[in-house]
């Protein structure tokens, strides 16, 4: 087998070494009754150029987002990925590298960990930022977990223009840790009266900007009121772009902002793995939960980096942990480093800029529909339509027609006959005029 | 030279991507407009390659040398693999784009659930959950949600001391009070009568056990199907943290040992990459009893191939999701990976992978276990080998020392302080993917060292890394006033 | 642009430090006639995404091997190559390094180069290989250069079974250098007495096995008649994998072996870039072209390798060198020594023979069409079939039938009756049952 | 830890290729099975990366630092280009495959060309030349095609001191004979005068002159277009090797300078990587004059797109190849790497990427000329600045030294002792890839060297390198008795 390094030789060798006489006799321990004493009953080893041709084949069956039209958004975002970041990001010492747990021999993870939260908290216009979360979704429940252990309060309130299953996710947590949570209804009209529900028991209210429904809210406001509340405000995201072009949650008043950093150096990947970007004010440092580096000397004086404020991690405190995260999203938060990097503001502002003027334009293309109306007021780049005819057979029909046109909010929430012919359809910068072409002639044949 | 941080060289105003800018236009923002300052550099592409590729000499990797990290399994991580998992049909695939258009993808997520199913001996698995951790919250969230639909609210998490810090942090997580059970003193596994007594002591109050097995002393608890019996007679459920199933794929099912729930770490058992900290993946496989309280999504069997279910409106009779554990469906990008170990592996490759990850964990333990010492005797381990420091005694030389000296020597230290339960630890884990000319070397290595320490070199160790890329990093400072961004230096101060 | 990292402001900066006013002041050595003071009628700037839809586009026109049952052999073999080497050459250090004139910081490149030596010297037989050539034609004809400058004779006699284009090759450079080519007729079926025409004028006979028609020559009798003449042997080839599993050329008396190493490693390329294997008796090095990689010790005392016998090179010996050449392929031949460091004499010999039952095979299948004669008796993988049609037309019925079937001779000599029907046909571990059903039977409809 | 051969830790007895073996069969070599021992070591996928990854360490590259030399051209290579030269439409069709499944292949060759001739004002051009030099041979082909399709059969070759050893080399090659020709003292041009009167010596016996411009020394030869006109009169063309063509890109066209003939090294204007030595690409432009000669294969304009000429059978009136470089048709890997940066770059950004090229060269020529020597005085370089060893008299340290102590401050030495028109040349290219910080860094280093030559450090210097992965190599011994591969060191003597 090309991945085991004994020969049968060395096999041999090394038993008679360890002094037994059969390898059986190192699984002695393991209780007769349960021992597998024949193969299991899968296949038996593969050439590379088997498994290759097997997983093609089932790639083969799907249709990758760059070969059509294509505007699905809601919560992953297709974007343009330099050919850098995938090349350095596979860099052995990179792909290879465990955490890093000895600094001495890390520094490279190190490091660019520092500058990964240097620019989250620029981005997001918050005082600190953690070394990345799984995604988004867990670290919005994340951040709920925190703003009750901050207030010592166990109530939040979910906004309706949250992602539906960023809401499943911090429902199902605090459902079992018996906390309570408020979810407004569905919002796609960006009218809901959030500062009604924040009252003296809200632990934290959490909003997202830009909403499902591509919506941008004023966070100000709400900021306020929990502020007088002595409740918390959670901002998220899940198109981070967006922060390159509009007024970022911390300048708001936000106590904590997170989010999806995966349109930033990481490709769609069917959902994962993607990035979490965490960020907070000073103060709450340590009730943050994740991975944080921060910067120390080294025996000679040098400047280096560390893991840091590790009495916060299960490896320390164990039951008294801040979370039980021991990972972070490593190697999809150097992507999105070296991504950001790359584009600095100036690049960011610019994709932003093609992002929002794509939606725009498709915006304006889709008014000669006839039947078809924007929900959206104020947005970056993705919007909510209302379609005659119920949105998933809309977009079955035009995916049979080889367009990818959107996510119908029926998908995420079903069952209300309100949503039902709601399609939310994301921009980006790889569209293109002829997509936007193709996508209103093609609705304009479905809904005749 | 040292290598800045890009906020020291790079330029403020420029971009290292090129943009083909639109034509003016009328912004739609609703008066949103970033007003808040932005400063990012932005590098020519030139500078990030270099400065990204120097940063990346300062690291360790699998690649590069030999990792005895005792319990996080640094394998090999196949190019292949690596390769499958950017085919555009995978990689470049929406997890919310019409369901007839990622059949393949469903098909693969089907696939690898049911390899670990089927190496399992389980009924059930929960794919989306992101890491180890995640995993162990969701299998324990299953056991929380089946107590529930019986009508019971046990309060009690029983955890041994030799435990993974993960699993008392995840039982707090979920409201349970951890109460600890204790070690056979010559070997460190469960006392199975002790265990017997604190469940009797807690009746009708215990909800699960959280165990390793393979223990993270690197023996394989040999009473565990009388454990499994004894927590599913108190009505309780047994979570296994798979951390070190790679010790037995092929070789014995978790299924057959009473295993009700398990994570399994891709990147530890089917050699995704660790990525300097992720991203992982931790499926849990399920048990008969705890199948039903699988978290969506998932995959059920349909008449015309497998059906991603993903709201609870789709739900059929019998399935009682406890929630939803991301959005989306889970590590994708892992799933890839690991079906093409699986799949390149096979049934007999896996089992020949636990038997020489086993075999080099013994060769090790073996070539070392004269100089250095054994807590629990000279019995065979499994995949990993456990030292503690009574070797060290009167040597002047602790534990983070004599691992710290192992950098100097080429080597990337082993686990330390690790599993709790005996003092100053050192855990090495050798893995399958080491030939025996690489354990040898490693062997004289660690010998070398340690007759250095008895012979009284204590300045080996004291001061050491002294040949790495930084020595010893002063943790305490770091955390007492934690820095963790840059932030451009003052101006200097005008003259006068 | 984002590969250059100069900003406007750095260019005014420097144009001052410098003391000049713009930089065409720089620039002012160009008579001013021919300069450009505008800019060429080419595009302009284009983003990473624009280019990589143009190009895309482009090779969306071709049909990649690897998607159709593939049979075109002829000099260049579709074999597959583990995923590791192509990782592993775009290593930023093996990638983007020079050659290795500063041994002291390039140990790796020639440490790889002294491996790639060794392994060319044990496949071949022969004492001495080099660090590699452009490709296998090229290389012939540095070869018969080479014989030239050995016995200081002009004539090179050219067997019938040399790959037509390496014939091109060498015959276009002797023709310019004055020297004499004795080139015997195309030879399909293996009858030449390529023996009679070697005598005393004669510097070297060539001689290809497998030939290009697939068969494999006994090339003893031909050493032995040329050392008799005091003639060199060079033995070429172009399938590499054959040495797995044939007699080499240096045991079968060949004094220079020179071949085409792109089976190992390389992928297809539409032809290049290759890597040309080089290897000859001890006696011959000083005589040798290219670059060589010798074993030397440092100022420690420690083993390390250098360029060595560089007094035969251009840039020491300028117009007495012993060829021109200047650069090897250096990343093609790491991907050489990469892949056959995986393999192993084990692997090696297991591929060959795969892709020779897989010959074996369809010749066989090949047997059951209406027709088609094998004319080849022993060979690898590669065997030639005489159609009862002209195998251009053939050939081009079963592409648009999505099966590339082999090379028909008359690609490469057109004009001679004789070949128009004939069809070279290649087989690697590649090709499937599947592969050979469907070429059969289509076959079998294109020459109903 | 250093890095053993593979021979030296590999098994003889495995592979790291798993294979399905077909059933056995009966073989039809007809009896050449291989008798011949082949021992190879087939290792690990595990052991070959490990074992790569740590020789790369052994090695500098652009991606890790400046890499200053002189005429070679050592400029970022964008990773966009391998990215496209991997699409399977590019890297996986067959040179052999019905030309109705190449189209898109042929096509990029052709707008490749199309680039090619439009930079460079010229008629046609050779794509198939492998390299630098097999491209000089190329052109020079041309030539002597031409010369004998008219009649004529000059037998000298003019060129210039200054000149790569390249040029004199395929000259020879082709039995011409060389003639050198003066280069002015002050510069280091061409002397037209004394060109003239080797021109008028030789009358009639002229085949072309072999030019570099800019030239070696980093100079743009002023009477270039003179030059030219003297060689047409002559009957005799003008070959213009295109080394340091990066520098005029979008500023000037070889054509309008009367070239007639040019390889353009793909790796040093376009990008390509080096590879640690190839492979290249060596496209030749050529003009009017010679544009009938092109070797097959060859591109021709047709109704339906662009026809591939292969063979001489298939020539139309007036072509006139005189004959095939390679088999196949030339190096499409770097084509599509080629044609991607030219895409990226666009008209403007070639022509910015030469400007910034010998702006970088001027940058760090006014950084120095205070403490290095210019030999030809402070007159503007193009891109790329040549110092001589004037600067090192009596401080006991060599250019050689001087070079080699570099690699201690973390760069690779620039090209030394070329050209041979100066004593002991340091020729210093940094290339438009640098930022201007970087550069700073380079010139304060140099700066720092300098002085410390001139302190008497020599030690620092005699010594050098003492911080890389080897020391100064004995490269006598090597040539005296080339070690050229492994063999297996003898079996030790039996006792007794």
């Amino acid at each position: 087998m090309r991945y085991l390094p004994l020969s049968n030789q060395d096999r041999a060798d090394m038993l008679a070494r360890i002094g037994v006489d059969s390898i059986d006799d190192l699984f002695a321990d393991i209780p007769q009754k349960a021992r597998l004493n024949d193969l299991m009953d899968l296949p038996r080893r593969a050439s590379e150029l088997q498994v290759e041709r097997q997983l093609s084949a089932l790639a083969a069956k799907n249709v990758p987002a760059s070969s059509v039209p294509f505007f699905v958004g809601a919560g992953a975002y297709k974007h343009h990925v330099p050919a850098t970041v995938d090349h350095l990001i596979q860099r052995s010492e990179f792909l290879t590298s465990y955490t890093p747990y000895q600094p001495e021999v890390t520094q490279g993870t190190l490091q660019y960990l520092f500058e990964f939260q240097t620019q989250v908290a620029r981005l997001t216009a918050m005082d600190v930022a953690n070394a990345s979360m799984y995604d988004g979704s867990t670290g919005t429940a994340e951040a709920v977990l925190m703003a009750h252990r901050v207030t010592k309060r166990k109530k939040a309130v979910l906004s309706g223009g949250l992602h539906p299953q960023y809401r499943a996710v911090v429902e199902g947590l605090a459902d079992l840790a018996d906390d309570d949570v408020v979810s407004l209804p569905a919002d796609p009209a960006g009218t809901e009266d959030i500062l009604a529900q924040i009252d003296k028991e809200t632990s934290c209210v959490v909003v997202q900007s830009p909403n499902f429904y591509g919506q941008i809210v004023d966070l100000k406001p709400i900021a306020a009121k929990a502020h007088e509340c002595g409740a918390l405000l959670i901002a998220v995201f899940t198109e981070v772009v967006s922060l390159g072009l509009i007024e970022p949650p911390g300048a708001q008043g936000a106590d904590i902002v997170v989010g999806e950093g995966q349109s930033i150096g990481n490709g769609l990947n069917f959902g994962g793995p993607y990035v979490g970007l965490f960020a907070t004010r000073s103060k709450y440092i340590r009730q943050m939960p994740g991975r944080l580096c921060g910067e120390t000397t080294d025996a000679d004086g040098k400047r280096g980096f560390v893991l840091t404020l590790s009495t916060r991690e299960q490896h320390i405190r164990r039951d008294k942990a801040t979370s039980n995260i021991c990972t972070n999203s490593g190697l999809c938060a150097l992507a999105f480093t070296i991504h950001l990097s790359l584009l600095g503001s100036k690049g960011l502002r610019q994709m932003a800029t093609i992002c929002h003027a794509n939606a725009v334009k498709l915006k304006t293309a889709l008014a000669s529909v006839a039947g078809v109306e924007v929900l959206t007021g104020a947005y970056f780049n993705e919007f909510t339509v209302k379609l005659p005819k119920a949105a998933d057979a809309v977009v079955e029909a035009l995916a049979a027609k080889g367009i990818l046109a959107g996510v119908p909010v029926s998908r995420l929430v079903p069952g209300k006959a309100e949503l039902a012919n709601l399609l939310v359809i994301a921009n980006t910068e790889v569209n293109t005029d002829d997509d936007r072409d193709a996508l209103v002639a093609a609705l304009k044949e479905v809904l005749a | 030279m040292e290598e800045p941080l890009i906020f020291e060289f790079g330029h403020f105003d420029t971009t290292g991507v090129d943009f083909d800018m639109p034509d003016a236009f009328e912004m739609e923002l609703g008066g949103h407009e970033r007003k808040a300052a932005l400063e990012l550099p932005g590098l020519a592409e030139p500078e990030a390659m270099r400065h990204y590729v120097r940063l990346s000499r300062n690291n360790y990797a699998i690649d590069a040398g030999l990792y005895p990290l005792g319990s996080c399994t640094m394998k090999h991580n196949p190019r292949l693999n690596e390769k499958m998992a950017r085919l555009p049909g995978f990689g470049d695939i929406h997890p919310l784009q019409p369901l007839s258009t990622v059949k393949g993808a469903v098909e693969l997520i089907d696939t690898l659930a049911h390899w670990l199913m089927t190496m399992t001996g389980t009924t059930a698995v929960a794919m989306s959950p992101k890491a180890g951790a995640h995993g162990e919250q969701c299998g324990m969230m299953a056991i929380k949600a089946a107590h529930k639909a019986a009508g019971r609210d046990p309060k009690i998490v029983l955890v041994p001391e030799s435990a993974h810090g993960t699993n008392p942090a995840t039982a707090a997580l979920l409201g349970y009070k951890v109460v600890s059970i204790d070690a056979k003193d010559e070997d460190g596994t469960v006392d199975l009568e002790a265990l017997k007594r604190k469940i009797a002591e807690h009746e009708g109050d215990i909800a699960a056990i959280m165990l390793t097995n393979p223990n993270t002393c690197g023996l394989f608890e040999r009473e565990i199907i009388e454990i499994a019996d004894a927590i599913h007679k108190a009505n309780a459920y047994f979570y296994c943290d798979g951390a070190n199933y790679n010790a037995i794929v092929g070789k014995a099912r978790p299924g057959d040992l009473g295993v009700d729930a398990m994570h399994i770490n891709l990147h530890k058992t089917f050699s995704t990459p660790h990525g300097g900290g992720g991203p992982g993946s931790g499926p849990v496989v399920l048990s008969e009893r705890l199948a039903p309280f699988a978290p969506l999504p998932f995959i059920r069997k349909g008449e015309d191939g497998p059906v991603l279910v993903e709201t609870p409106e789709a739900l059929e009779a019998g399935e009682q999701p406890f929630g939803r554990m991301t959005a989306f469906h889970g590590q994708m990008g892992m799933y890839v990976r690991a079906l093409s170990y699986m799949l390149s592996h096979g049934s007999d490759g896996l089992r020949q992978a636990s038997e020489d990850a086993v075999l080099n964990a013994n060769y090790v333990r073996v070539g070392l276990q004269d100089l250095m010492s054994l807590p629990f005797g000279e019995r065979p381990c499994m995949h990993e080998v456990l030292f503690d420091d009574t070797f060290l005694k009167d040597t002047g030389v602790t534990t983070l020392d004599f691992a710290k000296a192992m950098i100097d020597e080429g080597y990337h230290p082993m686990t330390m302080y690790f599993p709790l339960v005996v003092h100053g630890a050192m855990l090495i884990e050798p893995t399958e993917s080491e030939s025996r000319a690489s354990l040898d070397l490693f062997v004289a290595t660690l010998r070398d060292l340690v007759m250095s320490a008895r012979n009284g070199e204590t300045d080996r160790f004291s001061g050491a890394p002294y040949f790495s890329p930084r020595r010893r990093l002063d943790e305490t400072s770091a955390a007492r006033k934690p820095v963790l961004k840059w932030e451009a230096p003052a101006p200097a101060e005008a003259a006068e």
